[in-house]
């Protein structure tokens, strides 16, 4: 697997792996920041659930936050990504503010979607951020159509599709994957493996053992991390950002990981077994993530403390700032359906 | 003793499909996550353990295979209910639901018969927005070749999932999500509703209300309110979109000379479009005192905040208040 | 001299492809055989020797992702047209086309638009059978977000096809494929017809006719026939699926007092459906002399036989007999 | 590659393939019948649309008939298979008589789909043909079911799903193969090759050369073999049938072949060369069979010019049958649409 080769020796002199190589000490604690801010976000989305104060379904990536940042770190507002129905990892990832996630959740104007797209819809275009999707495998062929967009604008830019592994079964992901392929467009298909599709393990839904194995039969590379470790899914992304950007066409990642809550509030969880989830926690990618930095002696646990109290204060802000949001007026209903609507009533696209 | 029985809306589907897979061991199901975990409305609940996994099969997420697959194994003999975890995704499998399904008996000169159950959750108000909320029942009812139903009741809902099992062409049965908890009296032996009857839910002389699903109950409770104006409804339970029972409503208009549809689809081009044109060509036109009037959804996504939610499907005041209208001649 | 040019409706159709590729390099067409091959029906033709292999792309056989990846591109900047070889196959598509492209905008809060053109050939009579002769107008025009036109004149083809490149949100466009080669005058400049108008094609005081497409030259040649039996039929053009141009009907309709809605497409549900509820919902049912009338296509898909084909959908003698029915009081 | 592997001498003492040695001589001859009634329908189909005596399209597969032959050779009227729009060689292969098949192109009520259908539709659930289909790839999730229905009614039956190297790019295929994976069902994909999907060829639109190898994605069997060889055909089938019949599940085999006529009536041929088509033609799957036929001394050519005058006979006798079938009436046209229509007209299922 192809990376930046630059090596640089840790404080105990050790060699460090290209992703630690080739980030900065601040590159690598906003890293964690994000991965922290993820968690926290949604321990208090699922919070204001329990609270009443949001409506819907949601479905939470607590336990996946390294796929989502270690793929995104490096990407640019004008790299897109298309997410899923799992998103809000992706959205934290690639740059949105929380304070406007929450407003979503909660349905006010001042959400990423004025509150016309709840938890599942949550996009933000200014960061390059397409949209989480409802549709299983929706985002495969959107993300696939970005990266043509960008190849005939001749930028240098890339496009990620983020899609699960019950998503490897749509017939778009075989369409999409082929396409792209075809026409070696700049786009990067990562798989969030985290073992289910909702309670159908990969066992009994997918013929092969990993989605990575199927690049093979769109002749693209293809590879399996460990989804829990940052650094594995950021050199990854590394080698195949650089294929794009070279103009070779697409890759397909796959992150092996775990959702450890359920699929969405309605989840009996019958499906899995509790050691199956404890064994996947103690795996959690946060510590794992931490320890690596502090054993570098990249960062110190009082910067980890700093940067987790940061978090907290974010988090709390945001939350209520999402509280005191604007409820759309019923006489709104029509605005977005189409832009002569829109024009109609002075607001425009 | 079976006079009593109460049951909720998706217990009566559950024991419909209990019912046909003990009688007839042709029948099975096929779905997203109807096993162990009992399917995302918690339909298909314990068949599973019942049953065993070949006859209650978890798919693959993929619509257009699963679909498609219950499609051919119908074809070769089997009797297949597939359940779409919502109807949305049904988008991606109307090629073999139109273009497979629908044509393949006329296709292939009357040879063929095409026994494939297809279970539709649909409807709004659960906060899920846009693409997990829609009423495509129109769409389907366009089809030649399909049979489409839409229970409003526990009762139906199981002597529909019945008629659709037993019948030899494809059905598609809507279950409005908002209906799944509603308890009504369900008999325990297997009747069929038969499919392609409407059925008068309350007699009136004003007014006839042609409604389907969660729009009965809302339209039954306008007519209440307006029954303490004075105003009396006639409300009719559409029930079958594919074919539609035409000579009911024609009748019940005659009666009343005044009609409204009540729809939760987006109202351009949906059920009330079709219910409205009806009558207009029909000898009940000379009888009409007032425009047909269509209470549908708005012509928008359906949205995730409750507020606009609302806003984009009828509800009761607005029913109320357009009947009043409609009865006393300001339309 | 430009009031002299006449072109086939399919030239119109090119035509407008290529100005619309000159003028903005955004713009770029996808579909299946729309290069070398010149598309299934000779429509993009040469274009691909004239603007290469990037802006004309040929895809493999992938509906879904073929038109995903069209709507993928226009919400990232770029301009496509994606062609379907036969609109029958959109089925395909359904999700990208109604799930994703026509609620985008709305789900995002108004922040992206979606500018995609969806080329849809549509319509039986060229024998291709069940699965290659349906007009699925109806499904679109049920679906908020999306703008359907439906050309009956080369003029309109090339004013729609620039139209709807030009208009920020997704636009699917039919063709009938009987019309493609119907010759008219089209002007040379780049003039766009507007979205969302319908246009009188003959004015008449005894009844009006609302058409779409080939229907439109069915209507009137039947106007034709009956007008040497001095019934004069005003004939509409709807052009617009959606948004539809109700205030047109109305006009015509309160002055003429008897309605006709002619569509190919399945009667049950189809345009005319719409068009009937619009009517009898509005100001102008007082104006109603008579039942409105609707002939539409059988509720069968289309058969191969050409004996049956023509039995599928109306014809000028049937269209001719219902109009003077509808005069002369006898429906 | 598993077979029968029965050999015997040929009357040069040398030992036969599998195929040949697995086959009486009457199985073979009638093989070779086949693919000469296949070739000579649709020669006689084409010329009866320059007479004007059929409407519509169709698609010829003159070329293709060692696959079609090939595949369908040892399967009884209770395997199924479904078909494409280029169709009339399986629906041969499988058993169908050409004068119905005459007679549905002709629109007649004698037409096995009572001339509903057409080319593009001809079935014969008679003999386990399930039909042609306008909808390309809409075979295989139907041939998927199929083999669910015979799987479930415990039979030992098999169901084929004949594809075109187009469909192979549909999402139906990627759906379709990875259920029957995950299911072990009994079903075997046949992909024959014939280089383009109407006008594009596969190196523009699949990733891989080879269609066979996109069997990795699905963990099963995938073999590509000469499709103008009628033995090696039957040969991959052999091994795929004992596989299927074992219970061992699907298998892929792609048959390379050509069609040498254009994809249907309006096409031009501008995407290939004259070359490529006289080489292919030089390959031309019935004198290959019929040299290995008489090399082998399993038949005389005196045999050949018997058996090519009687399917001359059926054909003109086939043909001339059609042209005097019965129009169907307009008030017919309701029939077929649905069962409760049909009973209603006394018709029945
Ligand atoms: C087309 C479609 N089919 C089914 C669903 C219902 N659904 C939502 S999420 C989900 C599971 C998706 O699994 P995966 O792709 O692995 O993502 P994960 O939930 O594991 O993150 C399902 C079946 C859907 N939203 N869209
Ligand atoms: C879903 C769908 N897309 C497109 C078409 C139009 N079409 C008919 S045949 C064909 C080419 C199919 O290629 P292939 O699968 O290789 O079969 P072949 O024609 O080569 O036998 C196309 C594009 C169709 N009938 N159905
Ligand atoms: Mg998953
Ligand atoms: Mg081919």
């Amino acid at each position: 697997m192809a990376t930046k080769n630059q090596t640089k020796p840790d404080v105990s002199g050790r060699n460090l792996r290209p992703f630690y190589a080739s980030h900065s000490p601040a590159q690598l604690k906003d890293a964690l920041r994000r991965m922290h801010l993820i968690r926290r976000f949604e321990e208090m989305a699922e919070e204001s659930y329990v609270r009443g104060l949001t409506h819907g379904t949601m479905h939470l990536s607590i336990g996946q936050e390294a796929s989502a940042v270690g793929i995104c770190l490096d990407l640019s507002d004008r790299d897109y990504i298309t997410s899923t129905h799992r998103g809000h990892g992706h959205c934290i990832g690639k740059g949105a503010e929380v304070k406007f996630m929450f407003a979503e959740f909660f349905g006010k104007e001042e959400g990423y979607c004025r509150g016309r797209g709840g938890s599942m819809h949550i996009a933000d275009p200014a960061t390059g951020n397409l949209g989480a999707n409802g549709i299983v495998g929706g985002g495969l062929p959107l993300a696939t159509g970005a990266a043509l967009a960008i190849k005939q604008r001749k930028s240098k830019d890339v496009a990620v599709c983020f899609f699960g592994d019950g998503a490897n079964n749509e017939g778009a992901f075989h369409e999409s994957l082929n396409i792209a392929a075809v026409w070696k467009l700049p786009v990067i298909f990562v798989c969030e493996n985290n073992q289910y599709g909702m309670s159908v393990s990969t066992v009994r839904s997918t013929a092969v053992k990993d989605v990575a194995t199927r690049a093979i039969a769109y002749d693209m590379p293809g590879v399996a991390v460990d989804g829990n470790s940052v650094a594995d899914v950021a050199e990854a992304m590394a080698a195949a950002t650089e294929r794009a950007r070279r103009g070779e066409g697409p890759s397909l990642i796959e992150c092996k990981t775990y959702r450890t809550k359920g699929h969405s509030r309605s989840d009996r969880n019958r499906y899995r077994s509790k050691d199956e989830i404890e064994d996947w926690k103690s795996r959690d990618p946060i510590p794992v993530f931490e320890s690596e930095l502090l054993s570098h002696g990249i960062v110190t646990q009082a910067e980890i403390d700093g940067l987790r109290a940061a978090v907290e204060r974010e988090i709390q802000d945001g939350f209520e700032f999402a509280r005191g949001g604007t409820d759309p007026k019923p006489e709104s209903l029509m605005q977005g359906v189409t832009t002569t609507g829109d024009i109609a009533e002075g607001i425009g696209a | 003793m079976s006079e009593l029985r109460e049951l909720s809306f998706s217990a009566a589907i559950h024991e419909a499909l209990a019912q046909a897979m003990e009688a007839d061991e042709r029948v099975f199901l096929m779905g997203e996550d109807i096993g162990v975990y009992g399917g995302a409305f918690q339909v298909t609940g314990d068949l599973i353990h019942r049953f065993g996994e070949d006859r209650v099969r978890d798919t693959p997420i993929s619509e257009l295979g699963g679909a498609g697959v219950a499609v051919g194994a119908a074809v070769a003999g089997s009797r297949p209910v597939y359940e779409f975890q919502f109807s949305d995704f049904s988008m991606l499998a109307m090629e073999q639901i139109v273009n497979q399904a629908a044509k393949m008996r006329f296709m292939l000169g009357g040879k063929v018969s095409v026994p494939v159950v297809f279970r539709m959750p649909c409807g709004s108000g659960t906060g899920a927005a846009a693409q997990h909320s829609q009423s495509l029942e129109a769409w389907f009812g366009h089809v030649p070749g399909l049979k489409v139903l839409e229970p409003s009741t526990p009762e139906d809902a199981k002597g529909m999932i019945l008629a659709a099992i037993d019948d030899p062409d494809p059905v598609l049965v809507f279950e409005h999500k908002l209906l799944y908890k509603i308890k009504g009296h369900v008999p325990a032996d297997m009747y069929r509703t038969p499919i392609g009857k409407a059925v008068v839910r309350r007699k009136g002389k004003h007014a006839t209300v042609v409604a389907a699903a969660i729009m009965v109950h809302k339209a039954l409770e306008a007519a209440e309110v307006l029954a303490g104006e004075g105003i009396d409804i006639e409300v009719i339970d559409l029930r079958s979109i594919r074919p539609i029972d035409t000579a009911t409503i024609i009748e019940s208009v005659k009666k009343t000379s005044r009609l409204a549809c009540i729809y939760e689809g987006v109202k351009t081009l949906g059920i009330g479009a079709e219910i409205s044109a009806l009558i207009a060509e029909s000898e009940a036109f000379d009888y009409l005192d007032a425009p047909i009037l269509r209470l549908g959804g708005a012509e928008s996504p359906i949205p995730y905040s409750p507020i606009l939610e609302k806003a984009a499907v009828p509800q009761v005041e607005g029913i109320v208040a357009s009947l009043r209208d409609l009865v006393q001649g300001r339309i």
